[in-house]
């Protein structure tokens, strides 16, 4: 199956392992089962989004692919080979980048400040590489130009991001991650508290990433941006994948069915998955 | 049978003067073949933690308590709980308020030590319009307004008396500070008087750590030649101050010596079951490099040969 | 939905035990140093030792978990028990009266703590280091730096004693553990209970729900005022006298005693029965080394490593269940 | 004009005042003019729905409608009342419920807890009235009520908020808000992170909610919701409000080109307008 | 999009103007009241005065910006002194090599406090209690409670004076001043500076972007450390002595001074001048109270005034302006 990247993805790496892949992953917290046996597999320059229902367990999924949290059990392999990411450093190392649905800001630091939090530019020459001293105009300049991207009217990158609207918030988020991925990005609804116009302005951007080659982990509740952009569609249900589908060939009421239990995900014809 | 326990509570755990105290004490017991369980006050002043130490040595089985009281007062209920158990209760340092609530107090007369440095200054004097800094302990503390009031009444100035928890404060004291005993914060406190008053020629301190500190401030200031510094301890850093004449003169106390009757009379209590009674002043003297006519005083080489007590 | 019903998270559970926990092991040890420790007479005096410091961190306890802190806690008490002796020794005024005047000058205290704190908004740290050294000072000035022995019988009622099976407890020590079954209910069970909490927690979307923070915090402060009054009748009663140096080390105590029960000094998170934990660890520790001979010094060492070792057993032990 | 209630809105009082109103609406923030002149007209029954890029000013309007902070001028009509709310517990009083964006729960306490906090029930007699003793049970059967209306998974209720996913918090914002209004309900973005089925029983509690008599404000940026449950739409831009218009009237194209100033408002035709 | 371009929103200069207008305020009051407390050589005293709380205020800044708070450091920085002054009393070292023991105490007391409060992840005021206890305790048992007088020059050196104009300074509160610039440019301008706020502001989220929040934490109690060893020598160079009574008041001392100058206790907001601030504002009140002859109670009592007052005054004005 993994042989047969969807013809659309130009750049899927023909016939390559999947570039992240996990099977059987369990988290429990406390009594709280929110991953039972999780398996998931993302292939190269797709977009595969995830869908399910509240408390499906699709956040703690990514958390865990992300090396926020440590799964109890199951196994994650990045480009075939197994993994252990023990903090979300090692994913960062690793190329990869995470929007957290709670987005992971630090409120009373500046909007750049927060764009390259931990991956601050530094000054040419030894007051850089010495002194750690930071080039400050130069992130003020991209981080402005990153957020023009996303048609989102802030003008001041010395603003704290405690005083932004809940949406300007968010493009901060998605800009930060789109901005560094250089192997999977993954985006915990990254739409969810945008206006229509920073929405689309967001699905372009992801249709960008993937077009440059990057595949693309997107959590939404929006089933027609996913039905828009998706490649592939993961439908997590009860803290495991119900079933992988084919936005071209599935109907949204089909998919939506099979997210909350109406329908078993054995009874879609086969031509369905993916 | 077992090594009799004895159980020292000292005001707290850093005072030179009551470290010495309780290295005595600890000497004294081991020579006796006794045991001594050490303990002390958080903070200068500290009652309630006085009376928790009483009441855990009782606890521990200790027959006799060594306690240099924060509170002459405050401390009695205690000690008299802990006495009506069977322990024999001595006051070391300063007494207790009723002195009789204890057996015995072995302890220095604090407004006689200050008594002593004031007659002392008066004559060092020689008649000079005195300009007086004085830095005291802290607020509240009865040893420090004992040395307080006493150097006034020796320097013949209007003072309180003796029991007396206030600070006098006649016109001629320019400039009145708490030390906390302190080195560092004598040297703060001295260098704010400077600053109020630069003619101070006579300063009192409640011991000889605020009275080095003072002097690196008048050092720094340029003035440590024209004042006579007094203060009170004796303590063996204090009389090599004295030496250097970094100080005039000090009244020396010892510690040493109380600590040692102490344990002695516990460890008599053990055997014997005989109570030590009574008041035993273990006595003061002033030590001064340049003796005064009409006031007696001892030599810094006296002075160092009995530094606190020292045999 | 992958949930499960349940009715309390482990995690809460075992966050309450912890302090306990440390509580029993420090007392394993010292039961097994010094055969004169595990009595119930030795317990009674524990007890009797930690009321004063207790009292006073029900009070401190109550502000923490508002995400405040308060450092006159000690010194607003030594105020209250110069106030209660002197007013009897100096006024006439009958013990009840007395009292009254006392614990009526704390919960003054916490009034002015609380406006404060509430109306200027100024941050409890420095609002109470204000208080304490204004509550120090009035000590020192209105006793005149005189400790005051002459007070009447009915005001050091709380430090006698009653005999069960055979050992002696004193009344205070009732008294305390009284008050923390009663803030204990009351945090626990009552509305103005659970709103501590949540002010301590999220203040602003406490005050987005309707509740009046600002009067539940000036709630938390009075009763604080009220309970550094009720310590320090105990203290009076305990020592039978007005003692005007007390309560300098008490805030650091109290605050000890509270963080050391579990309670986060980020507020809204905490259980007061853990403070008395915490109170008692303190207390046994001192009382266990006395019993064991150990020497004051080291005592401070000891203690400073068993404060690290006791909770650090627990929060590993944590881990380890996760 | 206030005269024509929409004619489906059966509930709307004929003839009466807006049930809340507010002129020249004015709110900065340092330098930033997060309102600069907004009015507002909510009427008796019905669903306003108020849409609005990210940054437009919605959050700091309802903010001011619900006391949340207090505007630097104009004024607020209840009833066609001037009213001054100086603070949230005056607009509770008047009985106006609000689920803000940032959801405003308290993280460390349990669901139940956070339904019903400031407004807990009290155990019968004496222990409620003056002890204040709390009914947990009944609080607990309460709650888990509620959010069984929502058809949200989420079985204990003494389950702290700050285990939930993003979704399962909201539940309990949108939950606390309804069961509690008697006058108006305010809701900032209900269904952001909510899934396709929570989000469909959100709404459905929208529409109950109304037919019950009280009028909702609904702030949201998922465009099929807004025309499928609202009345009138109010398009906020620029910290003003730039049309009232009719969703049966209007297309949804139309809306969106005035919301993001790609259409004049003048431009609309005048039966559009409502 | 209703917001228009701005460098810095108007708060935050205010916000750290506003310890600044209490000092000048502070300033103008005593400067009425003695006509001794404006001269540039009381300024320079106060420096020197506040110098060694100063450098452990740098200390503790660094640690509360990271949302801890370090309880230890009074204590630390007294061990610090002893341990140099008799490395080179009794040991015979250099100077150099004394002060070199020296600070490596401090710094590793630093190295432990972080360590315990990342790899255990205990509550910073538990770990720091009882190192503090643990450091009080080494420094009496080293020193057998005994001042250390007989030093060498070279440890002594930073408590010379310069003469510019016509007033002397210290070497050392040149030092101090030197460390503030150095400090404030590091928080301000450097990366690692950056992340002390992030990790301060919200840990989870500055673990999530791929900082080790871990190292920052370790590397903030080390170089805390550090500067209580820093401290120590001026405390030395100062008093001409190794003292084991020193620390005792300084942790609240240093923390009191990191609240005043605009701090937060729950991390993340802060500026490390206002510390500076803070602590030239206690030296103020000391200093000029005692200019006016005001007995050491009333000062007490009047510090706790002008406390509320200075702080208040700031909230208020603040609040005015919004
Ligand atoms: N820290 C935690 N402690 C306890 N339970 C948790 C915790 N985090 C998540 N859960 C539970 O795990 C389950 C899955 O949560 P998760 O956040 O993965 O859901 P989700 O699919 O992302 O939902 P949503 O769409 O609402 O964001 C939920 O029932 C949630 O309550
Ligand atoms: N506390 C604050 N301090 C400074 N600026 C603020 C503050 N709150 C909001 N703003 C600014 O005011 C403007 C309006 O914000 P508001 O939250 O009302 O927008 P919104 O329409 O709700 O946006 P969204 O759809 O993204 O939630 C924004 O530019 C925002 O940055
Ligand atoms: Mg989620
Ligand atoms: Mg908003």
């Amino acid at each position: 199956m993994d042989a047969f990247a969807p013809a659309h993805t130009v750049h899927a790496a023909a016939g390559a392992a999947p570039v992240l892949q996990a099977k059987g992953l369990v988290k429990r917290y406390g009594q709280v089962i929110a991953l039972d046996g999780a398996d998931f597999e993302l292939r190269a320059g797709e977009i595969l989004a995830v869908i399910g229902d509240n408390g499906a367990g699709k956040s703690s999924l990514i958390k865990v692919l992300s090396g926020a949290i440590m799964p109890d059990a199951g196994e994650i392999l990045l480009d075939g080979q197994r993994i252990q990411f023990k903090s979300p450093i090692d994913a960062r190392k690793a190329g990869i980048e995470t929007v957290y649905q709670d987005l992971a800001v630090a409120p009373a630091m500046t909007i750049a400040e927060n764009l390259f939090l931990g991956r601050e530019l530094l000054r040419p020459g030894i007051r850089g590489s010495l002194l750690r001293m930071l080039d400050k105009k130069k992130m003020r300049a991209a981080s402005a130009a990153r957020l023009a991207e996303l048609k989102v009217g802030i003008h001041s990158m010395t603003q704290a991001v405690e005083t932004l609207s809940g949406g300007q918030r968010q493009c901060v988020a998605v800009a930060r991650a789109a901005a560094f991925a250089r192997h999977v990005v993954i985006m915990d609804e990254p739409t969810a508290a945008l206006g229509v116009k920073e929405g689309r302005m967001v699905l372009e951007l992801i249709c960008r990433v993937r077009d440059q080659g990057l595949p693309v982990i997107l959590i939404s509740h929006n089933m027609p941006y996913v039905f828009e952009v998706a490649d592939r569609i993961h439908i997590a249900r009860l803290g495991r994948r119900a079933a992988v589908v084919q936005p071209k060939k599935i109907s949204m009421s089909d998919t939506v069915a099979v997210m909350t239990g109406a329908m078993p995900a054995s009874e879609l014809p086969p031509e369905c998955l993916a | 049978a077992d090594a009799p326990v004895i159980g020292l509570i000292t005001k707290t755990e850093t005072n030179p003067f009551f470290v010495t105290m309780k290295e005595g004490a600890v000497a004294e017991a081991k020579k006796l073949g006794a045991k001594l369980v050490a303990t002390a006050g958080k903070a200068d002043g500290d009652n309630a933690g006085q009376v928790t130490a009483l009441e855990n040595l009782v606890a521990a089985g200790a027959k006799t308590i060594l306690i240099a009281p924060n509170n002459a007062q405050a401390i009695v209920p205690a000690i008299k709980k802990a006495r009506a158990s069977g322990v024999m209760v001595i006051a070391l340092d300063s007494p207790t308020d009723p002195v009789d609530v204890v057996d015995a107090l072995f302890a220095t007369d604090n407004y006689k030590a200050g008594e002593l440095i004031g007659q002392y200054a008066k004559a060092a004097m020689a008649g000079k319009k005195p300009v007086i800094a004085m830095l005291d302990l802290l607020p509240g503390h009865p040893v420090g307004a004992q040395r307080h009031n006493g150097f006034l009444k020796g320097f013949g100035l209007p003072t309180l008396e003796a029991h007396s928890n206030e600070l006098a404060r006649p016109p001629e004291v320019v400039c009145m500070a708490d030390s906390f005993g302190d080195r560092t914060k004598g040297q703060t406190a001295m260098e704010n008087c400077l600053q109020k008053n630069p003619d101070i020629n006579l300063l009192y301190s409640i011991n000889e750590p605020a009275a080095a500190g003072a002097h690196k401030a008048l050092k720094a200031a340029g003035k440590e030649k024209n004042i006579l510094i007094v203060a009170v301890d004796g303590g063996c850093a204090g009389i090599a101050d004295v030496d250097r004449g970094v100080i005039a003169a000090t009244s020396q106390q010892y510690p040493l010596r109380m600590a040692a009757m102490g344990v002695a009379a516990g460890v008599e209590y053990a055997k014997t079951g005989k109570k030590a009674s009574g008041y035993t002043d273990t006595g003061v003297t002033l030590i001064a490099a340049k003796p005064q006519a009409g006031v007696d005083s001892q030599d810094v080489k006296t002075g160092a040969s009995l530094c606190w007590g020292k045999k | 939905m992958p949930s499960i019903t349940f009715r309390r998270p482990p995690q809460v559970t075992l966050a309450t035990l912890g302090p306990f926990i440390a509580l029993i092991l420090a007392c394993a040890f010292f039961a097994s140093q010094s055969e004169r420790f595990l009595s119930a007479q030795n317990f009674s005096l524990i007890l009797q030792q930690v009321m004063v410091v207790a009292v006073i961190a029900i009070g401190q306890t109550l502000v923490i978990l508002t995400a405040g802190i308060d450092l006159s806690c000690g010194m607003v008490m030594a105020l209250g028990s110069i106030v209660m002796t002197k007013m009897a020794a100096s006024h006439d005024l009958s013990a009840p009266l007395a009292i009254a005047c006392g614990i009526a000058v704390t919960v003054l205290f916490g009034l002015v703590n609380g406006l404060l704190v509430t109306k200027i908004a100024l941050p409890p740290f420095i609002v109470t280091l204000g208080t304490m050294n204004i509550a120090f000072a009035i000590t020192q000035l209105y006793s005149d730096a005189q400790t005051i022995t002459d007070i009447p019988e009915g005001m050091t009622l709380l430090g006698g004693t009653f005999v069960l099976g055979q050992t002696a407890i004193v009344w205070g020590a009732v008294l305390m553990l009284a008050l923390y079954l009663i803030v204990w209910f009351a945090l626990r069970e009552t509305a103005p209970g659970r709103h501590v909490y949540a002010v301590g927690n999220n203040p602003e979307a406490t005050r987005l729900t309707g509740i009046a923070t600002d009067r539940v915090l000036l709630g938390v402060y009075m009763l604080a005022g009220l309970f550094y009054g009720i310590a320090a009748l105990l203290s009076v009663a305990r020592t039978g006298a007005g003692d005007p140096n007390a309560g300098q080390t008490e805030n650091l105590d109290a605050i000890s005693a509270v963080v050391l029960g579990g309670t986060s000094l980020f507020g809204g998170r905490g259980m007061i029965l853990g403070t008395l934990v915490g109170a008692l660890i303190v207390g046994v520790f001192r009382n266990g080394l006395t019993l064991m001979g150990v020497s004051s010094v080291y005592q401070i060492l000891v203690t400073g490593i068993l404060v690290i070792l006791a909770v650090a057993t627990d929060q590993l032990s944590r881990q380890g269940v996760r």
